[in-house]
């Protein structure tokens, strides 16, 4: 019997290794594996890559695998979000390099390096500092650039509900990176509120089927994560 | 007179039109849904990925699992649906999103736009910017006519970095609605009480005067929002 | 109130004209708009381009359409499957052009189209009939052919489940090339089985979203949708 | 003796390992399921968007909107989920299906794959097969030593158009077990009562015996299939 299932998630974090690529799922709190991401600061893999929208919140989680200085280079779209101060601090030192990618081409080269697709041709940010020195040519009378898919070690990702043969589902906005980091990795590493018996997952409504997943580790949610008080200083 | 930021907003949503699908950026276009009349349906696109954004949570009632863009949570409309990041790309790249309503540091007489960068600033970010201005066909601006320091935000070329060249479709802001043009900027409204002239004074690139340039159709209040400065 | 809701499948596809290229989704008989292409038969439109993985079956539906002469030039997959009589037929006396493409290659090519990608590098074909005279380049190590995106003027789908605002789901294998497609054309038309309210399909479960969808028509299925006593010789 | 088109499925379905992800082609890997033994929990996946696929439906069962690749009514194992094509071909051109058991028409010695056109055909089709020869790593040939003609289709060099250049692993045929490896072919089985130099007479590129070469342990029948022809 197949079982994806692994205990702690220290044990499902333990092989990576110094200098491996690692994805990390999640947008604004939804999605992120604050709890694997943890594992993987006590777990000690130092010189990463780490691909990820953004460069996480404060002292924890991605924040704080940055702060302890264990991410040589960050590929992101956003990575001066409010709250993201390890990330500037080391980026203002040159501590930290940055691979700087608009979100639409970071999730299509995430995507291309799930599917199998050597690169693509997209107008987004021909003109444009983001776009310098990269090669383009005119398609249908436009400018597009050549990217080039991302692929990872390990991709570290959270789900809502997850089976042990790795099927997964999101609940609201937790699904944004995290079904497309799954297909673009080596090993594939799921945190989920939920195990539940094969099965229960409706099939129409799999998001992550299992042949992406190589770990399912069933976690209590980080309590940063939840954070209202923030979303109503935002409302003001 | 000029508009207030909400006033800028209201303005923003008289012309969103029924059957809509409209991402809105941070600053001045958060504050549009406030301002669409409950008759009109009009669909909020987060890029995060879900389409039928409502409106902010109430306190105590968040979701943990559902925030928008910015990162603020939010509630869903009937008839929302939420997907992953490469589905909510494909609208905005492939152009399916049909007004894109976002704020500006700079933009050119030439539709050249400039909202992710500072020159010299320290740590960049450029999130969706670029997909939007990129990909989509209503791209409009919302912001205030001139910077913090009173210059001018509409120029004849933009000096901080570009987003994308010739992508803005039309520029609201406190005092004016322009038009960008192939032949330039047209001004289509005025603030009430302002004239062409008055708008001129504080825009670098030439505008010329549409010949139906009108007044802006902003009331003072809407539900004890003030609209007018 | 935003309807898309038309009432029946002629006026749905009264707007084709001749020359347009249109998608067809479906795969065997799930999720195939037979109703629509049968419309479009009624309808006249000729010397269109067709986009679709198979060339039909029979003298029904899109077999029927390739049959009456309609379609200029097919692009698909596997036109050559049994019940493909009208188009070997036609392709045999020259009288319709025909792309081939492989299946994979097919379906990113429509989510290229979809998703505003000028192109992209496969290795699939490679070295074969297929990829000859196209352009070619080494990445990674690996020779990839440069493909371009597919786009249609309408797309025709079938769903099971849709709503006014165009919202759609597909029940088990139904949603093959069907949820791509609609990213990828000026009008996508979508017959269904059920129309429901709004609300009414889970959130977190619809398929393709309205957005991409323009007119959804509730239709009884297709008497040659089914076809039970094929399978049963198949599995001799 | 040889193997009965079923027994060479037999001799595949040994070799699938537990949590394998497949895809069975047309011809002989359509026989592969019966033989899978059910303690092994192994996915058979369909390229029209299906992960899970179980059994044929019974007649009168069938269900109209649940058909495999070849289009024949099936069931679905618990755990199966079901996708569009897009993510179908991700997992076969990304790589994740993990073997592929094909039929073939050549297969040359360098691993060269022939099996979606005959030339002179007169009218073509490639369905997935090149997406398959091109994405999979363990690509498995599944067929009958020689063609209906008596020729081999183990060959120098394929005289038909290719489906994918050095794509094959390993030949499963009626009378043999084929290794491709860098150095050539390399003779991994023989079926019982034949021996090397037989299956050498009916193929056309030169073999290469393997120290342990044995006899592939197909029994006479399975469950009343005869296995040994």
């Amino acid at each position: 019997m197949i079982d994806k299932t692994v205990a702690t998630c220290s044990e499902a974090v333990a092989k990576v290794f110094d200098g491996a690529t690692i994805m990390v799922g999640g947008f604004g709190s939804p999605g992120i594996p604050s709890m694997l991401v943890e594992a993987l600061r006590k777990q000690g893999a130092k010189n990463l890559v780490v691909i990820s929208n953004n460069a996480g919140s404060d002292d924890w989680g991605l924040g704080g695998l940055i702060q302890d200085g264990r991410v040589r280079k960050l590929v992101a779209s956003f990575p001066n979000s409010p709250g993201a101060d390890a990330f500037k601090d080391l980026y203002m030192k040159g501590e930290i390099e940055l691979e700087l990618v608009p979100q639409g081409t970071l999730i299509e080269r995430i995507r291309a390096g799930g599917a199998g697709i050597g690169g693509f041709y997209t107008p987004t940010g021909v003109g444009t500092e983001l776009a310098a020195g990269k090669e383009t040519r005119v398609i249908n009378g436009r400018e597009q650039v050549l990217e080039s898919p991302l692929y990872a070690d390990f991709t570290l990702i959270k789900a809502y509900r997850g089976d042990r043969l790795g099927n997964l589902t999101y609940r609201l906005a937790m699904r944004n990176f995290n079904p497309i980091m799954a297909t673009a990795a080596d090993v594939v590493i799921a945190e989920v509120d939920e195990l539940v018996p094969v099965g229960t997952l409706g099939l129409e409504e799999i998001h992550t089927p299992g042949i992406f997943v190589d770990a399912v580790v069933k976690v209590e949610r980080h309590p940063r994560l939840f954070e209202p008080q923030r979303a109503r200083r935002a409302k003001k | 007179m000029t508009l207030t930021r909400e006033g800028v907003a209201y303005r923003v949503a008289c012309d969103l039109p029924e059957g809509s699908y409209v991402n809105l950026g941070v600053g001045i276009p958060t504050l549009i849904p406030t301002f669409l009349p409950a008759e009109k349906e009009i669909f909020v696109h987060s890029e995060n990925g879900i389409l039928g954004v409502g409106p902010y949570a109430e306190p105590g009632a968040e979701d943990p699992d559902l925030v928008n863009a910015t990162k603020e949570y939010i509630t869903l409309l009937k008839g929302a649906s939420v997907f992953d990041h490469a589905l909510s790309f494909t609208m905005i790249r492939g152009g399916h999103i049909t007004h894109s309503v976002i704020g500006a540091m700079e933009v050119a007489a030439n539709g050249d736009l400039a909202n992710w960068r500072v020159p010299g600033e320290k740590v960049p970010g450029v999130g969706g910017a670029m997909d939007l201005a990129f990909g989509i066909h209503n791209l409009y601006v919302a912001m205030t006519h001139v910077n913090n320091k009173g210059a001018p935000k509409i120029l004849n070329k933009c000096t901080f970095p570009l987003t994308a060249p010739r992508c803005v479709r039309r520029i609201y802001t406190d005092i004016a609605l322009i038009e960008i043009t192939p032949d330039g900027l047209v001004l289509r409204e005025v603030a009430p009480g302002l004239d062409a002239k008055a708008v001129q004074a504080k825009t670098e690139a030439p505008l010329r005067v549409a010949d139906d340039c009108r007044d802006m159709d902003v009331p003072a209040e809407f539900h004890g929002i003030r609209l007018r400065a």
